[in-house]
């Protein structure tokens, strides 16, 4: 089993004649990625790599059947982007560019939430399922299937901590880039939660940054999941971020230091890691 | 990017939120000129991106131009938080009957945007956040809400501006989102907004910051005069030409240069250097899928800086493709050649041509090969970080 | 009993300080109708009718538990009064002014259906629940309480009906003004099944009229209902109305008479009256 | 309010919809001049406020100036469904290779607007949407929310325009919307939208209504030239002064004149009238709490009316006032004097009073009330109709 995306599912991109798209789309299906088609409004008709180019979701869907999305478009075009895959009815989509205009990901989130679908990026390094798919832009070097889920704010760390995980063992069931934009499509407590219904996942590794909110709301949901969380935070040894303002403070609370949030999430349950080396340390202790 | 006051007031002249008339000056002289003609008693504000400005001693009186003149020597030699003061804000000195509290800001948790409004304004709003919530008055709306008058009447009215404002009050608390909105802005805060002893409500200060993602919306804030830049503060000569190139980029006061892929382990590379004793010369991303040219860039910049006693590497090829990596890495040792020692791991995407290109340029040229040491996936992450503090231990020696 | 409101609601002005609010609050009141505030955006703590002015509707329900407000203010102000009301929890709204712009009504329509309020108007004389209630500007001579609804595009209509009723013997349940605006906050069909469910109510009198598309609306619920409708349309020696453009005919359908409006409303069930006189004569006939 | 082809075009010039290069003119030389400019074929298109145009002859083609010259006599004596033509608009006669339609209006029932389209527009739009409904595209948009150009792209292409200018198209639906909400329009049609021979989509007929109860919020359609007209067609004298005065008022055949209050029973007045064997010469509404002054004009144009010969009046008093009513019924009797016989019938708001003013003027001057019979609550309304379509018999006789 995996969470939002397997073998099973029906991957369309986004941009898919752009230069970024076709490349990702190839080496995405040389993993093995159930790619069905592909948009770029005003070339439908086109075919890339052996697969249908349509000019809007709605007829991708129509055609294929798609139900996940990874978005490969100038950071502008993801809004409208976004939002026509949600209407058309995909339940997954996988915003890889990065520098989103803040407010344009506000009206994205309004519509994932209405229409039940979930959105990770900006900025994201994707999804990886081992041997079953893998969407958006991460070697697929590091991974193998297995038994450990990881969800993390930057692409990089998940490669590291993937790379952990195999060679140690464990392996991985769903490996997630939260994004590193300042406003996310998800937070790390929605996708924890779907890692605590996912039964191949014995164990989850989240690893959160200085500055954000989102590490402090997993606080919420980690005392109430079975599957154990293990926590890695980056910049434990950079200065304290900065609020914007006063209104930063006051809606935000006191912004905290990586030390804090380790220290938060470790109070709520979670087990707290400093390298990556401690992660095969931590998962043995816990008989994982 | 965080705007100047006198910046963020001529926003919100263009909305209609009352600011005081002003003028802006650079020198003792300009601002000598400038309270001649206002003929008025005066405040004096310096203009640097950070707060904290009052306590620090950035804003004084002066009754005449005389006076103001000698302020301004002084306020124009002011270093406030490490930001030099360069420019003057001049408004006229009011009586103030009440400040309040107004600010705009994006609750990321809840993916809403929130009006704060306090009849407490001024300094202290954090503290009266803390010890007395009740105080402060929040409304959250959704980005594709528009605010109606008769919530920002309520609003206005819980903030305690007086029945006979309150109209005028909800306009301000409109337009200030509206102003939010329409400039994609990430913090909109009026502290205080005043009401004068003759009964006007007024923007006394201005703290704005936009969306730097969203500018390329805004080509009339050029109009404003409002230019892209820093978050906060002045850059070290090094972070310029980091900015110019387009590399995100801060010196810290380490002696190991950073040479990450992605920001998520530029910040834990970091982390794990302290970890193993050593301290980070620099924080540096390489940003999404760099080019060559870029790599190479990134390399000049840690290579010239004399700080840096060696060069600590990682690339995990994801949306960036090793080829382009070592190209890149190639490209510097060609045209710049490496003067420090240099570990790095290199893997993902494209890794195995990336590890033929560096192959073959070394059998053509092993010398220029001769500072670096370079591992595949089968080294751990942490080895290599390791490594890195050891070279710099022995090249500081 | 009645519908929407009766002697126990909690009945608010907007515009209660203007020269028509304050007028018909007092008339309002006359009849014995629970008025227990008002509001005037920047009068609030002034007194009308010996009843508070609150500045917001918000203040207003906080301070006196108002569930009904009737509007009495310039068109161009109904839009957010309406959404100012229906988003502070009030569940009945009477439009009074005539003259709102339609976009302004479709805006007030979407937040009406969204929290589940009621309002009627445009251009309606209001509601009279007879000895009861009486919101808006009918006039409360020609009503007696007793067993018929009547709903009614036109205020002028209302009161020949409520006339007749009230002369015959039969008195009403409660007398509902829809509007006479092109686009108006509820249907004759919502407020028939209003009336379906009020067990007093033994029939109901729906005045239409030539134009417009709510009498056709109706006969979708009239062979749903076990209550008795009565139907009168006006304009039928009128010729028929225009549609605008083709836009409307291929939206709307055919435009028909008001004797087609009629027929159609037979079909669906309804028994057709032609003038004032036939309705006692058909209540005879039903046994009501 | 209705705006004329060329005043549509306006509007769509101003959200960038395409339309062509276009000239009005009044006077076959206006014309003249024109197309001698101009130096190309043209069409002349007649402009009122009607539909039908093209089938009653209204749209013409000319080679040259002096064949338009020709042509604009003709048309300028042309009458179209009683409309005479008073402008022509002047535009290039082009190739046509497809006519699309496209029209954005309101579904009132179901309280949202609608976009429809078709790949088979022209004359017979309405014949296609009857018998081949498949060929009809439509799609719903909440009055707040956007139009995104995937939708419009979507519509495009189900509308049939070709691949390589369906975004074209769709930038047309997005800005026909857009224009529909910015200006309150109850219509906008484009029919046809014409794909050119050339390979451009033009709109090239225009039908624009606006909703008259917004105007306020649009001082800037004067800009345009549009100015607050009838819906459709052009008024007669009566009409034209009962317009001036603020009346909603129509001339009928009938010789009853009808002085009701509140539309609604002005409307069913007029049946009633039909029920007992008369004919109403008008259709009257007072408004909403008609003031004494504006009771009297009504009068008035009935009065003046020489096809009236009996009035036929009801007041109920709802947020009309009787004493208002009856205030304004003297001042017309003393200012100008009743000609007819009138029967009219009070009830409701403030009656008591009215009819203590009625009364206390009758005993005053008897005379002036010799043609007035007045009832009260306890006379049915049809009675007052009978009685009326007697007296008008009685007159008429």
């Amino acid at each position: 089993m995996a969470i939002l995306c397997d073998k099973n599912s029906k991957v369309m991109v986004q941009g898919i004649t752009g230069g970024a798209g076709k490349f990702h789309t190839e080496r995405m299906l040389a993993y093995g990625t159930n790619i069905v088609g592909g948009v770029t409004p005003g070339k439908g008709g086109q075919v890339v790599a052996e697969r249908p180019v349509f000019d809007t979701v709605y007829e991708c869907v129509q055609a294929t059947g798609a139900d996940v999305s990874v978005i490969f478009l100038p950071a502008k075009f993801v809004k409208e982007a976004a939002i026509e895959a949600i209407r058309a009815g995909i339940k997954f989509v996988v915003v890889i560019p990065e520098h989103i205009p803040i407010h344009d990901m506000l009206y994205v989130r309004e519509e994932a939430v209405k229409y039940g679908t979930t959105v990770i990026g900006g900025n994201t390094a994707g999804l990886i399922t081992p041997g079953e798919a893998n969407l958006g832009i991460m070697p697929d070097i590091a991974f193998q299937p297995g038994r450990v889920g990881t969800v993390s704010r930057s692409g990089s760390i998940t490669y590291y901590v993937a790379d952990t995980l195999t060679r140690t063992g464990y392996g991985e069931t769903s490996c997630i880039g939260l994004g590193g934009d300042p406003v996310l499509g998800s937070t790390f407590a929605e996708i924890l939660m779907k890692f605590e219904e996912d039964e191949k996942t014995k164990a989850v590794v989240m690893c959160g940054e200085i500055g954000g909110v989102y590490e402090e709301l997993a606080c919420e949901v980690i005392p109430k999941m079975k599957t154990h969380v293990l926590a890695m935070i980056g910049g434990l040894y950079a200065p304290p971020g900065k609020r914007m303002g006063h209104a930063g403070a006051i809606v935000e609370g006191k912004m905290g230091t990586a030390q804090d949030k380790l220290n938060m999430l470790a109070n709520a349950g979670a087990h707290p890691c400093k390298t990556f080396l401690d992660i095969p340390d931590t998962l043995k202790k816990l008989g994982v | 990017m965080r705007l100047y006051e006198f910046e963020g007031k001529e926003l919100f002249k263009k909305f209609k939120i009352p600011v005081m008339e002003a003028r802006v000056a650079s020198t003792p002289d300009e601002v000598y000129k400038a309270v001649s003609e206002m003929n008025i008693p005066v405040v004096l504000k310096s203009q640097v991106l950070t707060g904290g400005r009052g306590k620090a001693g950035g804003i004084k009186f002066a009754e005449g131009a005389n006076e103001a003149r000698t302020v301004a020597e002084e306020l124009l030699k002011l270093e406030i938080k490490g930001y030099p003061v360069e420019k003057i804000l001049i408004e006229p000195k009011v009586a103030i009957k009440q400040e309040y509290y107004l600010g705009v800001t994006i609750d990321r948790a809840k993916y809403k945007l929130v009006i704060i409004a306090s009849g407490d304004g001024g300094v202290d709003i954090e503290e009266t956040a803390e010890k007395n919530p009740d105080k402060i008055v929040k409304k959250e709306v959704s980005i594709n809400e528009d605010l109606y008058t008769f919530d920002a009447l309520l609003l206005a009215k819980q903030m305690g501006i007086p029945q006979e404002l309150a109209k005028e009050g909800a306009a301000i608390i409109v337009r200030l989102l509206t102003m939010f909105k329409k400039y994609d802005a990430k913090l909109a805060e009026i502290n205080p907004l005043v009401l004068t002893a003759d009964g006007q409500l007024i923007a006394a200060d201005a703290r704005v910051s936009l969306d730097d993602d969203a500018t390329f919306r805004h080509p009339d804030l050029a109009d404003l005069n409002v230019e892209h830049r820093h978050e906060e503060g002045e850059m070290t000569p090094r972070e310029k030409q980091a900015t110019e190139w387009g590399i995100p980029y801060l010196d810290l006061d380490g002696n190991i240069g950073m040479f990450p892929g992605g920001a998520g382990f530029g910040i834990m590379g970091n982390d794990f250097v302290h970890h193993f004793g050593g301290k980070p010369a620099n924080f540096m991303d390489s940003g999404g899928g760099p080019s060559p040219e870029r790599i190479a860039k990134m390399l000049v910049l840690l290579d010239e800086n004399p700080n840096v006693k060696a060069i600590f590497g990682a690339r995990f090829g994801g949306i960036s493709r090793c080829d382009d990596f070592a190209k890149g890495v190639l490209i510097f040792l060609n045209e710049h050649g490496l003067s420090k020692p240099m570990v790095f791991r290199m893997t993902g995407n494209m890794w195995q041509e990336g590890v033929r290109i560096f192959e073959e340029a070394k059998k053509e040229n092993p010398a220029m090969f001769e500072h670096i040491e370079f591992h595949g996936i089968e080294t751990p992450i942490e080895e290599i970080a390791k490594r890195a503090v050891e070279l710099a231990e022995e090249a500081g020696a």
